[in-house]
C-alpha cells in the first residue's frame, strides 16, 4: 500500500506491506523490515531490521507525533491540495507567531523591498524579544498586525513575496 | 527546628524545597496562582493557598499577599527558592518586621549584592578582580564614549538585570546604538529601569560560580566551583562540577575569595558567586547571586552537602554543621536543564501540554522534574520542565550517564531540548572540555536532528497511519493469563528461534 | 572491552546491566520469554530474541537456547544476571565452551560455593566461623538424632536451596517431622532435589553480608558489609549499609574473612559472603552467593563503585581499578524492595496489572524498576517490582529521606508493600537500629492500615462514586489558553484568599 | 444525599453535599470538607480540612479502587443484598484460593471437626508452598478440589461451617 506523510513543507513516501507481524516498508529507496510492540499507553518498541528503537506515538485526527531520541516529529496526513501546491510553494515567505506573545514594534510597512535576512517584526513572548527575519529576498505584501497586539500562537503578521516570476 | 515554611515559589524548586522539608520533619505550604492549580508542587506540599492570577505579577510577586498567607498558616519561615522574590529586599525585610524568617541572606547583604553597580564596588574593594567596564550606568552619548575606550567585542548590560535580559553582545561599533537600544527596552520592560552598564567582552570565556554557604555566627565555607559555559540566549543549558578547566591552584584562589566577599556583606545562607574566566584561567567577578541556584544539584552529588537542608539550618540559626577542610570532591557531576525550546528555531520556546512523558532512572541519575502526563507549559513561567543530574566516578563517566539517561527521557506534545542534549553528549569538543560560552555558536550541527532519526520516526508515522485511527490498534497486548496459558501451551505458534 | 553483551535475565536486574554496558558502550541483547515480549528490558537492549514460554523452565532456564541465541548475535559475554542460570556452573562451563565470556566467576568457583554443604566445608578450612550443625546432609533418621544434638530453635535448609525456598525453622520436636517433610517437598519442586541439612538457630539474629570484587589477576577486595536483617518468608525486604550493627573492628575482620574465602576458590567477578550475627557480633558464615545481589546498589551508594560495571571489566580481564585502602564508606544507605504482596496477609504476592505507577524522585533516591503503566506481574516470576534505593548523609537522614521517598511511590491496580514500607519508616524499633530476622514478626502492627487511612480513601472514593461512573467528571482541567486568559481576566471569579 | 462503600465484609455509610467545588461528607459521626483537584489520569490532590492528601483513584464498573499512603482499599458499591446479608454472615469460613496455583494438598475431608488456625489444605503459587487454615471452630461442609488440582485466583478450596445455631 502506499501511503504520503508530511513534516514541514516536505512530502514523504512510503510502500508499505504487512506480512503477520512484521511490516515491510520502502522508504527513500531502501528496504526496511518492522515490528512494532506496545509497552504502554504510548510508548512502543519498534523492531527496525533486527535494532530496538523506542518511540513514543501519539495521534491525534490527522497529525501523528513521534518522539525518537529527543527529537519530536509531527506528521500529518498530506491532502491532495499539500502535494500540488508544493511546487509553487517558493517565492513566498509567511511569517506567523512562534508562540502566543505580544508585537513589540512592526519594522516594516507594505512596500518595502527586503532582502533576505533583514528584520521584519519584534515580538515578545516568555519575557524574551525576538526579531523575525525574512527568509527571501522580496517586497512586503501583507501585514495583519500593529504594534502592542497580542496574537495567538501560528497567527499571520507579515508576508513578504519575491517577484521572481515577473523578472523571469 | 522551623515548624512550617511556606515556599513563594512554584515549579521544580518548589517541589526540590518541600523535599527538604519534610525529611526535615517541616511542614510545608506550597502556594499557587490559578495556573498552577494542579501542579505537582500544590499536591506535594501538607497545605495550599490560591493567590491569584497566572501572570507573576498577580501571584508569586506581590510579596504582601504571601506573608499573609504564611500569617494564616502560622509559618515560622518562608523559602523563596530563585527568581521571583528571592532576591528582593523589601520581601525579605517584610518577612523579617512580620515575624517570619526569610530563608535566605539579610535584607543588606541583597540590597548591596542585588545591584550590580553596588556589588562591583563592594567587589573591587575586597580586591576582587573585576572586568573593565564603566563605573556604573551611563547614558546614551557616555555610553558610545565607553564603548571607543573599552573596544570591541563589548557586552550591553542591564544593571537591575539577570538571567540573560536586557544583556546584548555588540562586536562593531555600527551595531552599538541599536543594540544599547533594545537592551534598554528590554530592561524597561523586564525590570521598569532602562540603566545599563558596558564592559569588556572577554574572548572565549568560561562561565565558573562558586557556591558558598554562611552561617550567622560568621562562619562561611565554598563548596567548590561549578562550570556553565554551555548557554544559549545567555541563559546557562548544562552545567557541571568540578569545572575540568579549573586547576587545583586556581580552585582554591577561587574559593578563598569568594568567601571573602561573601563575609565582606556578612552573608548567610546560601549564595554563589559568578566569575567569567578565559582559557588562560584568569577570572574576573560577575555579579553574586543571593539564593540558591538552579544548578546546586550537581554541587550536592559532588560534595554530599544538601544544600537547601543547610540553608534552612543556618537560616533557624544553627551553625553550619561542615568545615571548610572537610568538603572534598567526590567523583563529577553534570546537570541538564529541559526545556519546552525548539533547539532548530533559536531555542523558541514550545508552548503546550507535554501529554506523556517518561524519567530516567537507575544508577546515578537524579531527576528534579515538576513534569506528570498533561503537565501543561504556559507562556506565564519559565519552560524549564526538569533538571536532569548525573553523578559519575570522573567526568567521562558522568557524560556517558547523562547520554544513557537522556536516551531515557520522554516527552510527547512539545518540542524539548533532549535531543540536542542527546547530541552535544556525543560531541568530541565538548568530551574533550573545549568550553567556552560561545560553545553552541560554535557547534550548530548539534541543533539539527540527524537525518536518519527522521527516517526511524517516518517509519514508526506510517506504521501508525497503516494501522487505523487509534494507536491501540497497533498494540498487541503481552498480558497472559498465565493458568490458561499454561494449559494450553502446546499449540501456541511463537515466533521464536526455537 | 566486550561489544556485545547478551543479559540471560529479565526485570529490573536485566535493566540494570543494559544501563550498565550502555554507559560503558557496550551493544546489549536481551532475551524474553512470551510473557516479557512487552517489558522493559526488552525495550531497552538493542536488540531483542524470544526464547520460548512464560515459565522459566521453557526459557530463562534453558541454557543451550540462551546460547545458541548469543552466538546467532555475535555476543562476546553473557551476564546471567541473579536467579535462573547465575550460579549455574555447567551454564558457565557451556558459554566458555563457545568461546562467550561468563561474566560471573568460574564454574568450578560456582561449584565449590553453590552448595551449601561444600561451601561449608571449604569455610572450614579457610578458617570462618560456622553455625553449629550437621556435616553435610542427612537422611530423615539422621536428622532426628541431629535435632536433639544441636537442640532448638533449629533450622532445616535445602542443600540446593536460595532464596528462602526450602527453608524451615523449628521450634519444637514435636513440629521437626512435618516441617522436615514440607522442606523436602518445597526443595525438590524447587531444585529437583530434596538433600537438606540442619543447623542451630542464632537467637534474635541478623543477617550481615559483605560484597567482594575480584579480579583474574589474583586481586580480591571487599566493599564492606550490608545489614538485611528485616525480612519476610525468610526473604530480604529491606538492606541498609553500612550496618549499624557492626563496630569498625567487626567490619574489618568481616572484610578480611570475606577476602580470604574469596581468595580460597580463586574468586574473580562479584559475590557476596553471607553471615548471620547475634546482637554481641558474634557473626557466623551462612553461604556465598556467586553471583551480583538484588542489593548490591546500597553499596555502590556508600562507596562510588558501580558494581556491575567492574564485574564486567574484570571478566574481560582488567585489573580491579581499586585498592582496598582506597575504598571508604561514606553516608548511609537504604534499600527497600516494592513488591506486589499483601502484607496484611502473610505477604501473599498479589498478582494483577500495576495500571497506573508514579516513582519518586529529587536528591538521594534511586528507583530500579520494572514498572510502568500497565506492567503486569504474573505467578511465573518474582512478585519484586522495583528496588527503591536512598543515600543520606548518616542513617537519620537515609531513614528520613526513604520515607519522603516511599510517600511519593503510587501504584494502582494491585496490593503491594509500600505501606508497609512507609510505616516502618517511622516505627521507632527501626529508628533504633533494634533489628533482628524477627524484627517484622515482633511488629505485626506494621502490617495493618492505620484506621486514619481507611477513613481518608474511602472519603475520596465516595466523591468519585458521587462524581459519576467516570473519574474524568470529578477532573477541573486547570489548563489556560494564556492569552485568552488575560484578556478575561478581570472577569475571572476565583475562589482565593484575595 | 446517602451513599454506602463496601470494604471487605464491612459497609461504610456516608452523608454527602456538595457546594460549589467542595464536599462536605459526614462519614462515622465526622464531619469533613473535601475538594478533589485532578492532576493526570488517575493522580488527584485531595484536600481535606485544609490539608493536601496524594490520592490515585481507579473506578471499573462497581468497583472503586484508593491508594493512599502505599495501601490499596478496594471499594464496592453495596447491592441490597450486601446490607441484609452481612448480618448472618458469621459461621461460615469459605477458603478460597488467594492467587492462581496448585493444590498440594488436601488435609481434611467433609464432616471433620475444625479449630480455630488449624491447617485445611496447602497450595502452592509462585514457588512458595502455603498452608491455608481456618479462621473459626467448625466442620467441614464442602470441598471443590483434589490434590494435584490447578486453581484460579478466588476459586472455591473448602468450607468450614459451626454449628452455633444448633448448640445454642
Amino acid at each position: 500500500m502506499k501511503y504520503s506523510l508530511k513534516i514541514g513543507k516536505e512530502i514523504l513516501n512510503f510502500n508499505l506491506a504487512e506480512s503477520g507481524e512484521i511490516f515491510n516498508i520502502e522508504f527513500n529507496e531502501k528496504k526496511y523490515n518492522a515490528e512494532l510492540i506496545k509497552i504502554d499507553s504510548n510508548l512502543y518498541s519498534m523492531i527496525l531490521d533486527g535494532q530496538t528503537c523506542t518511540v513514543a506515538i501519539k495521534k491525534e485526527g490527522k497529525s501523528i507525533e513521534i518522539f525518537y531520541k529527543g527529537d519530536l516529529f509531527s506528521f500529518e496526513i498530506p491532502s491532495a491540495r499539500d502535494k500540488s501546491s508544493l511546487e509553487n510553494a517558493s517565492g513566498v515567505d509567511k511569517i506567523s507567531a512562534p508562540m502566543p506573545g505580544r508585537v513589540v514594534k512592526v519594522l516594516k510597512k507594505v512596500g518595502d523591498i527586503i532582502k533576505e535576512g533583514e528584520g521584519l517584526i519584534v515580538v515578545e513572548a516568555m519575557k524574551m524579544e525576538s526579531e523575525l527575519k525574512s527568509s527571501i529576498d522580496g517586497k512586503v505584501s501583507e501585514i495583519s498586525v500593529k504594534d502592542g497586539d497580542t496574537v495567538d500562537l501560528g497567527a499571520h503578521l507579515i508576508t513578504v513575496e519575491n517577484d521572481e516570476k515577473e523578472d523571469s | 527546628m522551623y515548624k512550617k515554611i511556606l515556599i513563594a515559589n512554584r515549579g521544580e524548586i518548589a517541589i526540590r524545597i518541600i523535599r527538604a522539608c519534610k525529611e526535615l520533619n517541616i511542614k510545608t505550604v506550597a502556594v499557587y496562582s490559578d495556573a498552577d492549580k494542579g501542579s505537582l508542587h500544590v499536591n506535594m506540599a501538607d497545605e495550599a493557598y490560591n493567590i491569584g492570577g497566572p501572570l507573576p505579577s498577580q501571584s508569586y510577586l506581590i510579596g504582601k499577599n504571601i506573608i499573609k498567607v504564611a500569617k494564616k498558616a502560622k509559618c515560622d519561615g518562608i523559602h523563596p527558592g530563585y527568581g521571583f522574590l528571592s532576591e528582593n529586599a523589601e520581601f525579605a525585610e517584610d518577612c523579617i518586621k512580620n515575624k517570619i524568617d526569610f530563608i535566605g541572606p539579610s535584607a543588606e547583604a541583597i540590597r548591596l549584592m542585588g545591584d550590580k553597580i553596588t556589588s562591583r564596588d563592594i567587589a573591587k574593594s575586597a580586591k576582587v578582580p573585576l572586568v573593565p567596564g564603566t563605573e556604573g550606568e551611563v547614558s546614551n552619548e557616555e555610553a558610545v564614549q565607553a564603548a571607543k575606550d573599552i573596544g570591541f567585542p563589548l557586552m550591553i548590560k542591564a544593571s537591575a538585570g539577570g538571567g540573560g535580559k536586557g544583556m546584548r553582545l555588540v562586536h562593531k561599533m555600527s551595531d552599538f546604538e541599536n543594540s544599547l537600544n533594545m537592551a534598554k527596552s528590554e530592561a524597561k520592560s523586564a525590570f521598569n529601569n532602562d540603566a545599563v552598564f558596558i564592559e569588556r567582552f572577554v574572548q572565549e570565556p568560561r562561565h565558573i560560580e562558586i557556591q558558598i554557604l554562611g552561617d550567622k555566627h560568621g562562619n562561611v565555607v565554598h563548596l567548590f566551583e561549578r562550570e556553565c559555559s554551555i548557554q544559549r540566549r545567555h541563559q546557562k543549558v548544562v552545567e557541571e562540577a568540578p569545572s575540568p578547566g579549573v586547576s587545583k591552584k586556581t580552585r582554591e584562589l577561587m574559593g578563598n575569595i569568594a568567601v571573602k566577599l561573601a563575609k565582606k556583606v556578612s552573608y548567610h545562607g546560601a549564595g554563589t558567586v559568578e566569575f567569567i574566566m578565559d582559557q588562560k584561567e584568569n577570572f574576573y567577578f560577575l555579579e553574586m547571586n543571593t539564593r540558591v541556584q538552579v544548578e546546586h544539584p550537581i554541587t550536592e552529588m559532588i560534595t554530599g552537602i544538601d544544600i537547601v537542608k543547610e540553608m534552612i539550618k543556618v537560616s533557624y540559626g544553627e551553625k553550619l554543621s561542615i568545615k571548610q577542610k572537610d568538603i572534598t570532591i567526590t567523583g563529577h557531576a553534570i546537570e541538564c536543564r529541559i526545556c519546552a525550546e525548539d533547539p532548530g528555531n533559536n531555542f523558541i520556546p514550545t508552548p503546550g501540554i507535554a501529554s506523556y512523558t517518561k524519567s530516567p532512572q537507575g544508577p546515578g541519575v537524579r531527576d528534579d522534574s515538576s513534569l506528570f502526563n498533561g503537565y501543561e507549559v504556559t507562556t506565564f513561567y519559565d519552560p524549564m520542565l526538569s533538571k536532569l543530574i548525573v553523578w559519575g566516578k570522573d567526568r567521562n563517566d558522568a557524560i556517558k550517564r547523562m547520554a544513557r539517561a537522556l536516551d531515557e527521557y520522554i516527552v510527547l506534545g512539545l518540542k524539548t531540548n533532549l535531543g540536542f542534549l542527546n547530541r552535544l553528549m556525543d560531541e568530541k569538543d565538548f568530551i574533550d572540555a573545549k568550553l567556552d560560552t560561545g560553545f553552541i555558536d560554535k557547534h550548530k550541527k548539534l541543533l539539527n536532528t540527524p537525518k536518519e532519526n527522521l527516517s526511524i520516526s517516518a517509519i514508526a508515522g506510517v506504521i501508525t497511519l497503516h494501522s487505523g485511527i487509534d494507536v491501540e490498534n497497533i498494540s498487541r497486548d503481552p498480558r497472559f493469563t498465565p493458568w490458561k496459558y499454561i494449559a494450553r501451551r502446546v499449540s501456541i505458534s511463537r515466533n521464536s528461534m526455537f
